[in-house]
This record gives structure tokens, C-alpha cells and sequence, in this order.
């Protein structure tokens, strides 16, 4: 299951109504992806210059996306997982708007009778999810608003996973 | 053809949608970036690193020989970052 | 953090718990381990045989444990996975006493500033715990109690993150 | 010296813990092994398969080899089973 929406999700819920009157679950596993107060590549204070600054800090984060091909890309990324592994139940949410420092963003969960079922399939899920799903970060900090670049980390996590035949590139 | 612009793209372009009607000569992504980027300088600018621009014909991934024709819904965005 | 307790626990009330006023976290990775109402090497009805029966059809599961081992094996678990990942936050819940299926038997939490090592020291501290803290499961199935013969997969699994040299074999 | 058991070396047994003194000659985790194999049938039948069976020494794991002396805790048990 999908769900793109702007406000919030309660873990606690969500997880609980995945493995809920299922009992042939075994393992769960979950990914929350967080906003950072700083910026992935910000280093520590800028001793050369003296003027103590970090750079990178994050005040907020907009989501940008793209409704209709976000859905059906996630759909379509859900299903793909379902094919590669055994799996009893998933769930995907990703929010768009404006979040804070320590906001929620998304949500990933597998559940499946074999545990290594789930952690495979929550990390591929997240993987692709991330290279795939037409999301845009725009981060602002005391410079100003900054679109965040894609990292080539995130291309070699996807890549682990083999390609698939419908996202160019 | 509907043209839509996410993150940056649509930041540089100044727009976030818009309808054109290219010549019948564009029939192709990449003819259609090239007929893009003539329409203003904001469009020349934002389209000039092509390696930096993804293309989605009717909500699919596209590379730059797949074919466009009137009624696409075409959508140029940056590298996805969500997650 | 590690807890052993014969309660219930509440997964989204640990989880925010972790991540609270933290917002250096950039990623938390979470596994539950429940009950099952099949032995993992169940398998279909018995058509040999024409009853029809469910082989390994599980009632209930008693944890039984070794009070003050487990604690400290699972504290040196939890301290190696810091050693091994940046972790801004990691938690262990391993319950004891009888549950029925469909009941949480053990939460692993870990959070990071990057989603990678989330992922690995969760899988880590689960597949560690399996094989090194000192918990043995009691079946009840409609044949009686049966104990739960150790996996190899599961020495397999702890074993790709190296050995120990505390933990004898 | 304080005896525990745990699964089904309890229920084999018929006890989860005992407090035995066993002879000088006794010095490590085999020895007591042995020793206690020696007890009753009871003892002899949940022993009788090493290989399943692991000896934590003052809740540390231990080996055949390692030292016991009066005083320690040593527990036996299959291998673990949680998570």
C-alpha cells in the first residue's frame, strides 16, 4: 500500500494495522527517513576562517512533487517488491510540503515471515524510492533557499538492487 | 502539449506549467528540450546542462530519442531527492 | 539502551522516544520480531497422509530466559553495533513469559545520521541477538510443548558480521 | 558451585538449578561435564549429546577447555533460540 499526503503519520498505528489479524508474520521491518537540522554534507565549524559557522544548517525542508506520477511510480516500486520477495504485507508513506527539523518525511515497512524477507525488501524499497520517485528537496537555511543534489550514493544503493526497465537512466 | 517544470527547473523557467504547440519538426524528446530552451532566455538557461535535466513523457521516465506528439504531458525536473 | 520485560511494548511510543530532540537523525531502521502461528519449518497440509493436518500449528510460545546473562550480552551486542556505526540512538526490547501469535516478542531500533547504517546495525543487532543472548522459545502446539531447535541460517546470518571473541563457537 | 539449567536441560534434569560440590579432579567445563553426567540417569540422558549443549561460566560463555573452580556459576543450555 501507498499513501502520498502532506500531514503527518503516527509509526505506532501504521505499523500496528500492517501485521494486525495476520499471524503469519514473523518479522517487521520499518525505515523512517527524518529531516536533519543539517545539511548531509555540512562539515563541522569553519576553523579556517574563525568565524565558528556551520555550514549547512537546515531551518526547514520543502517536498516538492510531482501528484499522479509520484503514486504510480511508488505503485509501481510496491509492486516490484512484492515480486522479488515473499512478502505479507508493505506500506510506503511520503509526505510533501513543508516539514521542520525532526519531522517525519517517510515511511517504509515490510512485514513478512522471514526476517530477512523484510530487511531486504524495506532497503530495496527506500533505495529505489529514492532514485525513482519524482521528490524534490528544497532546503532552507540562513543563506537562503537551496534545492538539494542528488547523491551518487543514492544511485549505487538503487544500483545493488539491479535495473529496472522503465526509469531512464 | 502540456510542459511541466519541478524543483529548479521550474525556479529558473519562471513557470510551473505551461501549453505549447511545437512545430511538427519536434518529435522527439530531445528536439523537444532544443525547441524548450529557444523560447526564452530563462528557458535557455535552465535547459543548457542536459545531463542535469529528467524528462517524464505522460508520467513515465523518458530518454531523449522517445517520441512526443501533441497532448503528451511532458515533465522536465532535476535528479529525484526525496526519501 | 536495552530492556528485558515480560510487558507489551508500544512500538511508535519507543520509536518517537529514540528520535526526540534529536534531529541530527537522519534515518531510524526498526525490526519487530512476533509470534508466528506456524513453525518456520511448517509446511502445507499432509495430503500423504489425507488428514489434511497442519504440521507445526503453534498455539502459543513461552520465552524463557537467563536473568542477568541476557542483560549483559545484550549490552555488549548493543555497545559493539556503536563501536561499528555512527548511531545517534539504538534500542533493544526482548520480552519473556508466555504470547500468544500475532504478539511482539522483540524491538530493534537504530538511528543514524545516514540511512546506511541504520539499516546495518539494526540487521546486526537482531542477527547477533539470535544466536548470542540467552533466550530459548517453547512451542505450544496440539501435540504438546516442543523447544525450538536453533537455525543455521541464523548462525550464517551473524556470522557475516564477524565473530566475537566472547561469545564460545 | 551453583548449577543452572534452561530449557530443555530443565525439563530433562527435572531441575533448574543445584548447588553440587564436586570433586578436586574436577578443574574445567568438560571435567564438570562429566561429573555431572554422573549424577543420575537423568543427568546422563540430558548430557549425552555435547555438541548440543552450552556452558556459560559466571554468565560468560565458555569452552570445554576453560577453568571452573567453587564459588562459579556455570548454566547449561541448548544453543539460544530468541529474537
Amino acid at each position: 500500500m501507498i499513501r502520498v499526503q502532506r500531514e503527518d503519520f503516527e509509526i505506532g498505528a501504521e505499523l500496528d494495522a500492517l501485521t494486525r489479524d495476520n499471524p503469519g508474520v514473523g518479522g517487521l521491518c520499518s525505515f523512517v527517513g527524518l529531516v536533519r537540522d543539517l545539511h548531509p554534507d555540512a562539515r563541522t565549524p569553519d576553523s579556517e576562517s574563525g568565524e565558528g559557522r556551520v555550514h549547512g544548517e537546515v531551518r526547514a525542508m520543502t517536498l516538492e512533487h510531482y501528484p499522479g506520477m509520484t503514486e504510480k511510480m511508488l505503485r509501481r516500486i510496491d509492486a516490484e517488491a512484492h515480486r522479488r520477495w515473499p512478502l505479507e504485507a508493505s506500506l510506503v508513506i511520503h509526505r510533501y510540503g513543508r516539514m521542520e527539523p525532526g519531522e517525519r518525511i517517510v515511511l517504509v515497512a515490510t512485514a513478512s515471515a522471514h526476517r530477512q524477507a523484510a530487511f531486504e525488501s524495506c532497503q530495496f524499497l527506500i533505495d529505489w524510492l529514492k532514485t525513482k520517485a519524482p521528490f524534490w528537496k528544497l532546503e532552507e537555511t540562513p543563506d537562503g533557499g537551496c534545492w538539494v543534489d542528488a547523491r551518487v550514493g543514492d544511485d549505487a544503493a538503487a544500483a545493488r538492487w539491479g535495473r529496472d526497465d522503465w526509469a531512464a537512466e | 502539449m502540456q510542459i511541466l517544470y519541478f524543483a529548479w527547473l521550474k525556479t529558473h523557467t519562471g513557470t510551473g506549467q505551461e501549453t505549447v504547440d511545437p512545430p511538427e519538426q519536434v518529435r522527439d524528446v530531445a528536439g523537444l528540450l532544443d525547441w524548450l530552451a529557444g523560447r526564452s532566455e530563462a528557458h535557455a538557461k535552465a535547459l543548457r546542462d542536459r545531463q542535469a535535466v529528467r524528462v517524464a513523457v505522460n508520467q513515465e521516465y523518458a530518454r531523449p530519442s522517445d517520441p512526443v506528439q501533441p497532448g503528451d504531458e511532458v515533465a522536465l525536473f532535476p535528479p529525484v531527492t526525496g526519501g
